[in-house]
């Protein structure tokens, strides 16, 4: 009865809502900062993607919240997982496909990885895309050879500077006398590799932060000993 | 935009509706989150199709693919990767009290 | 009266239908870990919600492909934050998942109400207090098992 | 330097980020620099507080202005709160040395910094984004203390933020795709003509559910009294002291810039009422000091929604001082709380163990209830003259019930207090009646000297917030400050 009552709520609520947003203009956005953004997007950032000069220009600060955010569960799931690794013997070995595989994957996906991460201001990509690519090539040997190990501290030497050094180019601008996070070195040449000035450096900075992240969190998931 | 987009729209969002309310329904808890990431799919293709490429690549990567995977992961660690139907929710109690004697 | 078909109808109803069937999964679920899933699903709704705040009829992807005159642009804000969103939300969800294993290694049950039963009885046994009134609502018809003492973990980081 | 002011955000993640790297080369360099950064971030707020800060100000991030970037506004009242943050974060500092004080120390820096945002966050998403973050280092905070009730109280409370930060995105979304903007100010701007609708009274709703689950709001408190009794009680005063108190603030600027519909009052008055009720019931009930506090702290926040509902935003002083008054004396309580967990009956004869504490406890309870010369007094008063000049029965209904509360508060803390001065069951060593000491009791005594001097300067202090109250209330300003400029739009 209690499920019953709960699922008419919840359609109530539903066609209520919808009927809120069928008040909305749909289609045809107000697009008060949107438009400006776009009409601007490429004198002040360099960045040919706009959601790119979004995420890492006028709103970078919530790409650094961001950052802290994935950094701050994967140190509660450190903490709530705990640092024994018991690298369970129970689970079988991958197959010779799965890690000679595995061994021609890895550098392909990095290289891939990196890829999107570098042309993140000039198509569609970047630091997040590239990064969980990033974490998958990093995971993929844990598949293959369950005894292998994820060099931990490397890992979270990574994660730190990475983060940090997100941190320390918004910082750099403050030293040049400019606002926290404003983007640098502007050259005129949208479209090319090279053009989007601190910006690239910045999707580096998150896309090796997220991968290293998420490549922990991955490990730490795969390392606790499953119940019987 | 076009008929054809109209239609697979509707396809998807009878795809999606439905897969969510099997996220909930199914016993099986490695089906459910199968589902979860039948949602996850959709979406992407959505967000593709609302001209939004970057959230459909950030939802391809992370939706379907890492999210996915650390459920299964979890659902290992938790002990309900079980592929027959038959151990369902109701009966959890009866497997876990087997568990602490063992 | 039967109203048109058209995109807005379908993926409003998409969104705010993922939204509702997450919202209802998550209280009426009896076991934690489609808790969770039911969340990811609310999550994905209000994804797409966003989403649709920046589409634009004929318009195409934020994207500069050349030096030309831009044509209509759909609004690259919300897509942004959708970014944001998405990383946010499968960093919450992992989270959840390691406190899952937890709670399955210590409580050796992943049911909501007998999660919730066991976690009061422990902070009972720790505070040493009578339990509330308010815990003694009708809990079933299991009794409660009894707690063994070294199953309670008091290591607080009180100094 | 105001630009600085970005700094007490900046450095407490730059510090997270590098704290576990840290830890591996140098243990002391690593114990001592999450210290150095807060106590830097307290000076920094101090300064410019102290350099004649008058006019507020807005710092635009990534040098964008306003409407199209991120901008931090700086009022008295955010800086108040930005440096109420930095300083409670040194307060409650997980000093201890563990293996895992390194993870833990950076969950606090980031709870910090997320917190900051709160306080300064000038745009509708980027207070999303800080809020989640606090949301996740609370959540590992939380679940540190590695009890089993401890993991499920922190999934209880994950899972209810989920459904909170659902709405929020939900509210976010209708708000964006009917404006256009996510700016505060330029919101503000819009709303009278774009929000004053049901659209936007549904966007209220979804983002005051949404925030409320940290406010404490009435139905999405369940949280409350689960993680107060299961996380260590350092962090359970900052939650009750000061982030619930943030979240309240969001909810406040929100209304008072953008949601001017009379319901949107409402509902904030009814709900108010209702976790007044609820609270100081389930507090009246309950055995056990922690779990007290966590219901009384439920209901004080009531008391706080009852003040925010005030039309015309007449209760913005009354907020600010219950907001305050609770911040101090329920940090204090919680810190007296540590030592005296367990049962209440335990407690007999604790005022001779440790007479500093019970004394301690019997003015922070006189102050919670309002007795004339405390300041909790003020702050009630206020809030009384303000709702007894209301002609409209739902406010006097949410006055009687403050009335009654006040009572029933006082009858649940003085039987402590009764309990704490009762001579010890006969039975009873010496040895086995709690002390309140160390460091714990030293905190209170921090929190009670901050209380006894605001009672002593009550005149200025209570100017003082005149001034901020009017200054947060006073939305041209706000929107002048930033003055957000698009060049047409696409209308």
């Amino acid at each position: 009865m209690g499920s019953l009552t709960g699922l008419l709520f919840a359609g109530g609520l539903g066609f209520m809502l919808l009927a809120v947003a069928s008040g909305l203009d749909f289609g045809a956005p107000p697009m008060l900062i949107g438009s400006e953004i776009q009409a601007h997007a490429p004198q002040q950032t360099g960045a040919a993607n706009i959601v790119t000069s979004v995420v890492l220009g006028y709103r970078a600060i919530d790409t650094l919240g961001e950052l802290s955010i994935l950094f701050a569960s994967a140190v509660s799931a450190g903490l709530v997982l705990g640092r024994r690794h018991t690298t369970a013997g129970t689970q079988t070995k991958g197959g010779f496909i799965l890690q000679s595989g595995g061994s021609l994957l890895f550098p392909l996906m990095m290289t891939i990885g990196f890829y999107i991460i570098f042309h993140g201001h000039l198509t569609p990509g970047g630091g997040f895309q590239g990064g969980v690519i990033l974490a998958a090539a990093f995971f993929l040997p844990l598949l293959a050879r369950p005894g292998a190990r994820l060099h931990h501290k490397s890992l979270s030497l990574i994660e730190g500077f990475a983060g940090a050094s997100f941190i320390l180019i918004g910082l750099f601008a403050m030293l040049e006398g400019k606002a926290f996070l404003q983007p640098m070195l502007i050259q005129d040449t949208l479209g090319q590799l090279v053009s989007a000035g601190t910006l690239p450096l910045l999707y580096l900075a998150v896309g090796l932060k997220v991968g290293a992240e998420l490549a922990s969190l991955l490990s730490r998931l795969i390392q606790t000993e499953a119940p019987q | 935009m076009s008929e054809i987009e109209l239609w697979i729209l509707l396809l998807l969002a009878v795809t999606m509706l439905s897969a969510a309310v099997m996220v909930l329904l199914v016993k099986n808890h490695i089906a459910a989150v199968a589902a979860a990431s039948v949602v996850s799919l959709g979406l992407a293709l959505i967000f593709a199709l609302l001209r939004a490429p970057d959230v459909a690549m950030t939802e391809a990567a992370v939706g379907v693919g890492l999210s996915s995977l650390i459920l299964a992961l979890a659902l290992r660690r938790l002990g309900l990767w079980r592929l027959d139907g038959s151990k369902t929710k109701t009966n959890l109690l009866e497997h876990h009290v087997e568990n602490r004697d063992g | 009266m039967i109203p048109a078909v058209t995109p807005e109808l379908i993926l409003y109803t998409t969104a705010i239908g993922l939204i509702a069937i997450g919202l209802a999964g998550v209280v009426l679920s009896s076991h934690l870990f489609r808790m969770v899933l039911a969340l990811v699903i609310a999550e994905a709704g209000a994804n797409l919600m966003l989403v649709l705040a920046g589409y634009r009829w004929d318009a195409v992807a934020p994207i500069l492909t050349s030096r030309a005159e831009p044509a209509a642009m759909v609004d690259p804000v919300p897509q942004a934050l959708v970014l944001t969103a998405i990383v946010i939300g499968v960093g919450i969800q992992a989270l959840a998942v390691s406190i899952l294993i937890r709670i399955r290694q210590r409580f050796a049950t992943l049911d909501r109400k007998e999660a919730a039963e066991r976690m009061d009885a422990e902070i009972a046994a720790t505070l040493g207090a009578p339990r509330d009134i308010s815990q003694e609502a009708p809990l079933g018809e299991r009794p409660l098992p009894t707690l063994p003492a070294d199953q309670i973990n008091m290591r607080g980081d009180s100094p | 330097m105001s630009t600085n002011l970005v700094l007490t955000i900046a450095l407490p993640l730059l510090g997270a980020f590098l704290l576990p790297v840290l830890m591996r080369s140098s243990v002391a360099i690593a114990l001592w620099s999450g210290p150095a950064i807060l106590v830097y971030g307290c000076w920094t707020v101090a300064e410019l507080w102290l350099s004649g800060f008058a006019q507020p100000l807005s710092i635009a991030i990534g040098g964008f202005a306003p409407p199209l970037g991120i901008n931090l506004y700086v009022d008295s009242l955010a800086l108040l709160f930005a440096f109420a943050v930095q300083l409670l974060g040194l307060v409650f500092w997980p000093f201890t040395l563990d293996q895992e004080s390194a993870r833990r120390q950076s969950l606090m820096l980031l709870l910090v910094a997320a917190s900051t945002g709160l306080a300064l966050s000038g745009d509708l998403f980027n207070l999303y984004v800080f809020y989640e973050l606090a949301a996740v280092a609370t959540f590992g905070l939380a679940s540190a203390s590695g009890s089993g009730a401890a993991y499920v109280a922190t999934l209880r409370y994950l899972i209810l933020s989920g459904i909170g930060s659902v709405l929020t995105l939900f509210g976010i979304a209708l708000i964006y795709s009917q404006t256009g903007t996510l700016n505060l100010a330029h919101l503000a701007q819009l709303a009278p003509a774009q929000l004053n609708n049901s659209l936007g009274l549904t966007a209220f709703l979804a983002i005051l559910i949404g925030i409320g689950v940290k406010a404490e709001l009435f139905p999405v408190n369940t949280w409350v009294p689960e993680i107060y009794a299961t996380a260590s009680t350092r962090l359970s005063a900052f939650l009750a002291g000061l982030l619930s108190k943030l979240a309240l603030l969001i909810i406040l600027r929100l209304l008072l810039l953008i949601f001017h519909q009379p319901e949107a009052a409402q509902v904030i008055l009814i709900l108010g009422i209702l976790g007044v009720i609820s609270g100081e019931l389930a507090a009246w009930r309950a055995k056990e000091m922690k779990r007290m506090l966590a219901f009384s702290s439920i209901g004080q926040l009531g008391m706080i929604f009852i003040a925010m509902a005030l039309p015309d935003g007449k209760g913005m002083l009354a907020v600010l001082a219950l907001a305050l008054h609770h911040l101090i004396i329920k940090s204090g309580l919680f810190m007296l709380a540590e030592d005296w967990g367990g049962a209440l009956e335990r407690l007999r004869g604790s005022a001779k163990a440790s007479p500093l504490g019970a004394v301690l406890f019997v003015l922070f309870s006189l102050s919670l209830v309002g007795m004339p010369p405390l300041p909790g007094f003020w702050a009630k008063f206020v809030l009384i003259t303000e709702l007894a000049a209301q002609v409209e029965p739902l406010y006097l209904l949410g006055l009687t019930v403050f009335l009654l509360a006040t009572v029933v508060e006082a009858s649940y803390l003085f039987r402590i207090a009764a309990t704490l001065y009762s001579n010890p069951a006969p039975d009873t060593l010496s040895e086995e009646i709690p002390k309140s000491k160390g460091l714990s009791l030293a905190t209170a005594s921090l929190f009670g000297a901050g209380m006894i001097a605001v009672a002593l300067l009550i005149a200025p202090v209570g100017d003082g917030l005149q001034a901020i109250a009017a200054q947060a209330q006073d939305v041209d300003l706000y929107i002048t400050t930033v003055s957000p400029a698009v060049s047409g739009g696409s209308q």
